[in-house]
């Protein structure tokens, strides 16, 4: 069936609220007002306010209170409204989500998805223009999800609810209303699997969430070129389908990596470390990234453009990985 | 021009002149900023604002009132509903409606746009996107004044729905245990986004927490803008004088939605006309012309400046240079030479 | 043996008999847990205990009059300072001492040491070192009670340090107003690390704070472990029945440092031997003599089972094997094949 | 003259604060205690309370307040008990004082230091024992400084506490009583120049804070078997000193990053890009790295030794990139 990602989105938390009654909703304005991105639309009227609640302005208490009920046998889907609002609640999900399984030696799970919006959206400013995945990507513990499509939304985000460890799961504040194929029936992803989006031959690009949609239109821009452009969903950050990736750049020897947050120990940064420890005999130019600038969101649009990965920055790096522009500094 | 400078500070006009005076200029302050956000959010329907836009629109006397008992060189923190405050504060409409638009003669250039105002000359000290955030922040500033033996004041303004936020939790603790020279004014417009006070605070008044801070506390209506300027000014006074500070209610009420893109349908059409029977901006204007018997052509023609003034800034804004593209990398560490794409 | 499960809960004893029992008891567990500390205390000094340890001797009366007023399913969350608690709720000294000395008997096979006891069938909860950020999770605990339906209720310890924390406030604020079956209970021991409470707090009565939180609230010294349950019981009942929390304030003293490496220099020699006059484990056994007519030979044969106990607890731990190595990533995934050295 | 790094970072402070009076220090425990780790010793009676401040246990709000003093002129220095508890102040570390300068448009500036010690110590267990630099330095505005000797640490604090931006200064916890030579009188060190603590010709070791005294105890341990390694210690990490690092490989052709935090995402991924990507074509080894195993730290003493980086996984490392070992997986 034909959805966008914010309903398949919706389906997963539903369907698996039906499958199992621990299964909640926790989160500013996911009730009442149907969420901030209306990805929680219809769920109070179906689930009750029990299931479906409304928190104050309290991101540290509320997802403290989900990681309490996730010790105790619920199974909390804490809704950040957008990821950006993750900062104050950090410290209780990399020292009590991230943690308490092995603090207490095993004894106790959080069995939680602490999910919503990220990445830049058109012009929000510094505040409320973050991508921080590299940050909860680097806590062990935790596991880190960021879907491109419909269908991975919806199969990826079933996996998350059922997965016995605290997951993050980012969602591409512009995808939202992105439509897409999405599998009748159950069809839940397992979370450490890529997905090839494109496949080619002369150069891997490894991109995720809304990245995955530069990089493919990248593709077509190079593929008139004669270009052939692979492009690599990790689909989940963490674990990472390492196999994929260094599959793929064993097969293309070149390798691009775009990613919407900041440069400097960025996921890609990981990535591009990886690759050249494994494959190193593979490669055949250095690895490039395409990343934000360093700086904070500037708010005016042209500025913000200036800042962030666009295709047509893709574009220039997979040429330069073929050695067909000059090097950056 | 704005008048700000003008403002008296707390000590209350002598003479039924000077009152009248006085609320003449807080009316046209007020209706300044109406006219500003109205302005705005036209051109935010015709797609040359972009992002969030939170409009202070019904809530005016709050930021008027509570900024005339101030000083000049006190200083003011707001939030991201914040476009009232600066220009209360002596900011210019130009500056603001050109920092919406992202150009270069915007009060941050055109980088912080509608959430983060900020003027240095004019002690506006921002413009913040993270509900509660800035009231560390601005207990900070009056440590820093307390610290230099200056006698300036910092007024912190926040929202009802900040109140749960642990930031602000820490802000007035260290506030009450260092007896800052600050005011923390609570702008109770009874929703954060789509939610009613009620279902966010288990009590309802915002001020009974105060005696856990070791806070003054005051709560009252906010649509009088005389009310809120005697009001604040005392509490001003007594951070002045005694180093005491206060956390001080005023109860409002928004008649836009949250944002540009909130329609606000979880309010009933009646709730929003009741409130708008005590619209601040007309009731100074009817209180103008009753009490202080201002001749009506006098109204008239300081409303028709205010569109004038207005209709300047958008003109300005639209005709400002776009923000600079080395404004990007130049405002992140002090030395330009510091190149972030290379850091 | 521990004996806690013989806890009588809330509901108080009906004679003297069934009360000196009881005050034997709790007697036996402070003593115990006493002893306990002062083991682990020997043990570091001689090197065989690392980390930071954190002593509650003087406090003792706290947890343990507090967790008797508790049933078995309620739940016990706590901060670094929690030996006590984790006995208190049917822990054994084996499992403590052995956690300390890193060994895999331990209560968390050597992976959390002194400040992460955890125990899944006592339903103790741990054991955390942010000051303030365990209270959210209890708070979420209590959550849990109320969205099953289950009666059970959670106690949540925290120092007097961590009263002005962000997240206590949140964590406070939301069981407030979602009226969860919980009672917070600050062990207010007048210091943190080395700053007195006037120091830390502009209002001195933590339980100020209870109105702007709706909570219910009370305030007592607790070196009288019987008053300790007694008016905790009245807090558990409240949340149990009505679900209303509760805020307490217990009044109590550490005779040692904050820590092993803290001489307390900060505190004057004649203040701890005058809290040392109202010792809350000496106070039992003089009451049991006194009050219950307990012939001293008893006290003297417990007292000597309590010391054998902890003997046999040292060698436990000092003769068990050390943590397991595959356990340092064993625990951090539920999927023991996802090998975290990869992932 | 011969100081410990804590008397070291002491002095500093002192001769900063009485040059110039705007500068002052806060924190727990800072003033009457004499510091948790007695970094500030003596300091309360040199300067009163008014500039040597007590704080409650408020992370967020005192940092909060450094934010803010630092916009209207003071220049405050913020002690950290430790670093683990910077997560329940990151909020106001990224989102206000790395972002101000930028969402004003250059109208406020944020002086200050945020300092204290990071990584672990001795069995402090999970919560206890976190190497967070990779966060900071993802965040464009903030500069981040990890001194590993009594003379770095000195000149480099002074040099944080003068700059106009805000400066996260991470000290190590084990490093405190490290007694070493200090240049007499100034001798500020400027940000973003780092320093060749060893030369040598057969592989580059990137390393900073404690992890330098490993390097070369590694070194020494090399040095007999005939392996010459150059120990290359960044000492800014943001901005980083990468010419320094790029020649050195330049020369050596070899390269091991050795950090105390987490693999995923950390300084040394971001180290590694850099390498790979500028001196591609010098590399004739992947790059190997050190870091800390992916897990929440355990407390018993000999799992904390399996999980932190020490000299023989060094000296296994570097034999690596000398291909004279199997390469891990
Ligand atoms: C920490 C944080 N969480 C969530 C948000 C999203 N958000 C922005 S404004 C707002 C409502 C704030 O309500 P209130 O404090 O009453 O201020 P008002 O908008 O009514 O002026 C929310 C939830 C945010 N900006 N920051
Ligand atoms: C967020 C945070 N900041 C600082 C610390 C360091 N610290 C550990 S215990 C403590 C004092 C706590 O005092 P209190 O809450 O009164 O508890 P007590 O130690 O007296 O039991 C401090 C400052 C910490 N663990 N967490
Ligand atoms: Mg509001
Ligand atoms: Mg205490």
């Amino acid at each position: 069936m034909r959805l966008s990602y914010r309903e398949a989105l919706n389906q997963a938390m539903c369907e698996e609220m039906e499958r199992d009654p621990n299964v909640l909703l926790l989160g500013e304005e996911v009730g009442h007002y149907q969420g901030a991105y209306k990805v929680s639309q219809g769920m109070l009227q179906k689930f009750g306010e029990k299931r479906v609640i409304d928190t104050p302005i309290a991101e540290a208490g509320f997802v403290g209170v989900g990681v309490g009920a996730a010790m105790v046998g619920l199974r909390p889907i804490v809704e950040l409204m957008t990821f950006n609002f993750s900062l104050v609640a950090i410290d209780q999900i990399i020292n009590n989500a991230a943690k308490i399984r092995q603090m207490s030696g095993g004894q106790f799970k959080v069995p939680m998805v602490i999910r919503g919006a990220g990445g830049a959206a058109h012009q929000l400013g510094a505040q409320h223009s973050q991508s921080l995945e590299a940050m909860f990507c680097h806590v062990p513990g935790l596991k880190v999800v960021m879907p491109s499509t419909p269908a991975d939304a919806k199969g990826l985000l079933k996996t998350a609810i059922r997965d016995d460890d605290p997951v993050i799961f980012i969602e591409g504040e512009l995808l939202y209303g992105n439509q897409g194929e999405v599998p009748e029936g159950e069809h839940p992803i397992p979370l450490g699997k890529g997905d090839i989006k494109r496949a080619g031959s002369d150069c891997t690009i490894v991109c995720w969430s809304k990245m995955v949609h530069l990089a493919l239109a990248a593709a077509e821009v190079l593929a008139k070129e004669g270009i052939s452009v692979e492009v690599v969903d990790p689909r989940t950050l963490k674990p990472l389908d390492t196999e994929l990736i260094f599959s793929s750049v064993a097969k293309t020897h070149r390798c691009v990596i775009v990613e919407e947050g900041w440069p400097f120990s960025g996921v890609g940064a990981e990535i591009a470390h990886r690759i050249q420890h494994a494959v190193f005999d593979e490669l055949d130019a250095p690895i490039e990234r395409v990343t934000a600038m360093d700086v904070p969101m500037p708010y005016a649009l042209h500025l913000e453009e200036l800042v962030v990965p666009t295709a047509p920055k893709v574009v220039a790096a997979v040429r330069r990985a073929l050695y067909l522009a000059a090097p950056t500094a | 021009m704005n008048k700000s400078d003008q403002n008296a500070p707390t000590a209350q006009p002598e003479n039924h002149e000077q009152q009248r005076a006085l609320l003449g200029d807080l009316y046209r302050q007020m209706l300044l900023i109406r006219r500003v956000e109205e302005a705005s959010a036209k051109a935010y329907a015709q797609g040359k604002i972009g992002g969030f836009l939170h409009l202070g629109i019904g809530q005016e006397s709050v930021c008027v009132g509570a900024i005339a008992a101030a000083r000049k060189t006190d200083y003011v923190v707001g939030t991201y509903r914040e476009h009232g405050h600066y220009i209360a504060k002596g900011g210019s409409p130009k500056e603001v409606l050109a920092e919406l638009y992202g150009k270069a003669t915007g009060s941050s250039g055109g980088l912080g746009g509608s959430m983060h105002l900020f003027s240095q000359k004019n002690r506006f000290l921002g413009g913040y996107g993270i509900v509660g955030g800035h009231v560390p922040l601005a207990a900070g500033v009056a440590f820093a004044s307390k610290y230099r033996d200056e006698d300036d004041v910092t007024l912190c303004f926040f929202g009802d729905g900040s109140v749960p936020q642990g930031a602000l939790h820490e802000g007035l603790s260290l506030a009450g245990l260092w007896k800052l020279p600050i005011v923390f004014i609570c702008e109770n417009n009874q929703y954060s986004m789509g939610t009613p006070l009620y279902r966010t605070l288990a009590v309802e008044d915002v001020t009974e927490r105060a005696s856990g801070y070791a806070l003054a506390r005051d709560r009252f209506k906010g649509e009088d803008v005389l009310r809120v300027r005697e009001r604040v000014g005392v509490a001003i006074e007594r951070a002045r004088k005694e180093r005491q500070p206060t956390l001080i209610e005023v109860i409002t009420y928004r008649f836009r939605g949250h944002s540009m893109s909130d329609p606000a349908t979880y309010r009933t059409k009646e709730e929003v006309e009741e409130w708008k029977l005590r619209d601040p901006v007309p009731l100074a204007r009817q209180r103008l012309l009753a009490e202080f018997a201002m001749p009506e052509d006098q109204l008239v023609s300081l409303e028709a400046a205010v569109k004038a003034e207005v209709q300047e800034a958008v003109r300005f804004a639209e005709s400002s240079p776009p923000a600079e593209q080395e404004s990007v990398w130049k405002h992140v560490y002090a030395d330009p030479a510091l190149d972030p794409r290379s850091t």
